[in-house]
């Protein structure tokens, strides 16, 4: 036979779900198991792994914001105030830096964020003279709460 | 035996049909599924095993190339005003006329209508590497006045080495207009193309142009870079004693400031130098010479002006190069 | 795709692009067409009337234009630094191909796959990287016995 | 009102620096922006809601004022000198914040209104550092204080992204490919102009 053309010189078998598959496979390749090579076991196995990853575009930002928290709390630690005190009075002090900010700063720049720290204890210390009346109190005084006892 | 065969007469035939195989069964073809097209897949990925990827072509031989054009183009591109003519000489070099003349020599042409008027871009390219060293070294000198002479020898000769010169080449396209004896252009080649371009700007432009061409192409290879990667030293305390006895600043006392975990297998040192009761620089260290040394290196950067944090470079576009900052601050 | 399947590059730039002066990152563009296929009238409409006004205005990028005899009509750029992107423009309007050929043209050629941090930076730390030791003063308990040792 | 604020935070914030480090001349000054001064209308989140409270440390105001001005006048003879290193900066844009620094890369989810290689400032600065002293907005800095300007590089679009939702024995499935425009700037520079008040 004589095959003028390449499309009639290959042989030509079965019908072609051949691409479809393939579609699917190209997700499924890093899979362990039979599930990178057959369709039936992939096909479910892609669409879980589509639909973690859809979910987790929403996680990751909440789980990031979780960690700075966590280096926010850390950072603070170190210079004797707590998370929420740090952040409460940041923004009393209308200083709007976000979360990531602030422990970006606490890494790369240590003495930007020292002077945070300070300056959220200075806010914190007016707030407390504020709640305590003309700010005429000694400082040996504690609190009301330990007055009223 | 038949996948040999199958092989071999696909070799022959795909051959043949590699560059137009769309053309002719987009002609032959009838309106269905192209059942044919995953064997045809496995057959071309075989080939492709079996023969290695096809040799690399120049842009100049593939179709679609109008030489005139390109080098235009590539001359607005860059927001340069080349002249044509010295540009075009500068892509030109001596190994292309050596294997062009063979060339023609070997068609067995008569050989005074086919002789070649072109020059060579030898005489831009040592105007170019001359000017580029001139240059750089003036301007390692004026952006970081401290900085001894082996030091700025040695950024000098980082930014005007091969390695450096062909990389940025390459990203500005340099290699498709080269004409070249080899494809892929060779890098010595390339390295002296290059520096026939800036002999060019040069001659079209002056020698102000030139200087802001290298400094927005070359000098911006330096973002990033460390000192001591450019500059080896091998005994940082000799070079820093040395440079404060130049100095008349007292010698430099190395002390013990931290340490941590001196007893397991991750141990950690932070030596300070200090010098009369000052403290110069403070290094860590997974032993106490390795701090000492990494001290003497923050410390010579110290003194060099090379710090991380020191005032980043000087990029501005040309046009407001010698306004004061507080003028333009205030005229928005 | 998932972010484990695909390849992922972090932010670049080719050659500092912007730091001293911007290039236009296009450096040549061919247009392949058919003359009397029906998939590329709007190709051809396009020819007819925006190719020019694109090539006047970005003078730093070749434009090849070629009419073959091809059923898809293709566009290919290719950048600075080396990459080659086909796109295929079968059945596209002339509109549609002006706004593909500004996309092209306003990108660097670096690969488009999955991007890990959105920042890149060369200078990461100003102050000096938070340590240990960065806000403790110099000299706490155990260091003074090996200060021996330095002596 | 709001100067003399400023005024009782600032002294006590370098009082406490200057001991901890005493190498170098630490400080950091807050500033209230030039835009809560009376563009914007006076809210109940523009100042705090409860009285504006005198220094109840004894120190006087001749000294608070003192000092105030002194870290003013050294902050602001460095910056006249030109003797800070690099510097960084926070700015809003886009719906993010970013500290930056010179050359940088920043990559934007969203296209912006400008052609490529055109530069742009940034208005929102946040927060000015250098090595020795920090800038910090009460939220911004003033516009003629601090100039940030970066370059549009490359406008783009972004990998596709497949968002999916599928929920089990309820035959529904929904599957679309998302891709986003992206804009990538270089930071070209940080300027510090010597305007502190």
């Amino acid at each position: 036979m004589v095959f003028l053309t390449l499309s009639c010189w290959i042989r030509n078998r079965g019908p072609d779900r051949y691409w479809k598959v393939q579609e699917l496979l190209k997700h499924a390749r890093h899979f362990r198991g039979r599930k990178n090579r057959c369709y039936s076991l992939a096909v479910r196995t892609v669409r879980r792994a589509f639909v973690y990853a859809t979910k987790a575009r929403k996680l990751k930002k909440r789980n990031m914001r979780t960690l700075w928290i966590t280096r926010i709390a850390a950072a603070s630690r170190e210079h004797g105030m707590k998370y929420p005190a740090l952040m409460h009075n940041l923004t009393k002090s209308s200083v709007q830096l976000n979360r990531r900010v602030i422990s970006d700063l606490a890494i790369t720049e240590p003495r930007s964020f020292l002077s945070l720290a300070k300056l959220a204890q200075a806010r914190k210390q007016e707030g407390f003279r504020a709640a305590l009346g003309d700010g005429k109190e000694p400082p040996g005084v504690f609190s009301r709460v330990v007055l009223l006892q | 035996m038949a996948s040999g065969y199958i092989l071999n007469r696909g070799a022959l035939t795909l051959g043949i049909h590699c560059q137009r195989v769309c053309r002719n069964i987009s002609l032959s073809q009838v309106r269905e599924k192209k059942r044919w097209m995953k064997v045809y897949t496995y057959l071309m990925a075989k080939k492709l095993k079996l023969d290695g990827p096809p040799p690399p072509k120049p842009r100049s031989q593939q179709p679609l190339w109008d030489y005139h054009t390109e080098v235009q183009a590539f001359s607005t591109r860059l927001h340069e005003n080349f002249s044509l003519e010295v540009l075009k000489t500068a892509f030109i070099n001596p190994c292309y006329l050596q294997a062009e003349q063979e060339r023609r020599q070997g068609l067995g042409v008569d050989s005074e209508t086919t002789a070649l008027v072109l020059k060579d871009n030898a005489q831009l390219s040592a105007k170019g590497v001359g000017f580029t060293r001139s240059f750089l070294t003036d301007w390692c000198r004026a952006s970081f006045p401290s900085l001894p002479s082996e030091g700025v020898e040695s950024i000098v000769g980082h930014l005007t080495s091969s390695a450096v010169v062909t990389y940025v080449a390459r990203n500005l396209g340099i290699e498709d207009l080269t004409m070249s004896a080899e494809f892929p252009v060779p890098d010595d080649v390339l390295h002296s193309t290059f520096m026939a371009v800036i002999g060019a700007l040069q001659e079209s432009s002056g020698a102000e142009r030139t200087g802001f061409f290298l400094r927005d192409f070359l000098v911006t290879q330096l973002i990033g870079k460390d000192l001591f990667d450019m500059w080896t030293v091998v005994n940082p305390m000799g070079l820093l004693v040395e440079e404060l006895t130049k100095r008349n600043v007292p010698l430099p006392e190395p002390r013990l400031i931290r340490s941590a975990g001196a007893s397991t297998v991750l141990p950690l040192y932070f030596v300070g130098l200090y010098s009369d009761k000052k403290l110069l620089a403070q290094g860590p260290g997974e032993t106490l010479l390795a701090a000492e040394d990494e001290a003497a290196r923050v410390a010579l950067r110290k003194l060099y002006g090379y710090t991380e944090n020191r005032r980043p470079l000087d990029f501005s576009p040309q046009q407001q190069h010698q306004q004061p900052l507080i003028k333009s601050v205030s005229s928005n | 795709m998932t972010s484990r399947a695909t390849p992922s590059r972090f932010l670049r730039s080719v050659l500092q692009n912007g730091v001293g002066r911007y290039v236009c990152q296009l450096k040549r563009i061919s247009i392949v067409f058919s003359k009397n296929a029906q998939s590329s009238l709007g190709v051809r409409d396009f020819i007819e009337e925006g190719v020019v006004d694109y090539a006047n205005k970005n003078p730093g990028t070749v434009v090849y234009v070629s009419p073959q005899s091809c059923r898809i009509p293709k566009i290919v750029a290719e950048y600075l630094n080396g990459n080659v992107r086909e796109e295929i423009v079968t059945n596209k309007t002339s509109p549609q191909i002006s706004e593909l050929l500004t996309k092209l043209t306003n990108q660097s050629g670096l690969d488009i796959i999955r991007i890990r941090k959105p920042f890149h930076t060369d200078n990461p730390s100003i102050q000096g990287q938070w340590h240990p030791f960065t806000n403790r003063p110099p000299s706490i308990g155990p260091i003074r016995a090996q200060k021996q040792d330095t002596q | 009102m709001a100067v003399s604020r400023g005024l009782t935070g600032l002294w006590r914030t370098c009082s406490m620096l200057s001991p901890r480090l005493p190498l170098l001349s630490a400080a950091a000054v807050r500033l209230q922006s030039s835009v809560s001064g009376g563009l914007v209308p006076q809210t109940s989140l523009s100042r705090p809601p409860w009285a504006q409270q005198t220094s109840p440390v004894p120190v006087s105001e001749e000294e608070e004022r003192g000092r105030h001005a002194a870290v003013v006048s050294t902050v602001n003879q460095r910056i006249q000198r030109q003797d800070f290193g690099r510097l960084f900066a926070v700015v809003h844009f886009a719906g993010r914040q970013w500290k930056v620094t010179d050359e940088d890369l920043i990559l934007i989810e969203n296209h912006i209104e400008a052609e490529c290689g055109e530069r742009i400032r940034m208005e929102k600065v946040l927060l000015v550092g250098a090595e020795d002293f920090t800038l910090i907005g009460r939220p911004l800095l003033g516009k003629e204080l601090v100039r940030v300007e970066a370059t549009v590089l490359e406008k783009t679009e972004s990998s596709p992204k497949v968002h999916m939702r599928f929920w089990r024995r309820h035959r529904f499935e929904r599957k679309k490919i998302i891709i986003q425009p992206q804009t990538v700037l270089r930071i070209n520079s940080i300027e510090l102009a010597p305007r502190l008040t």
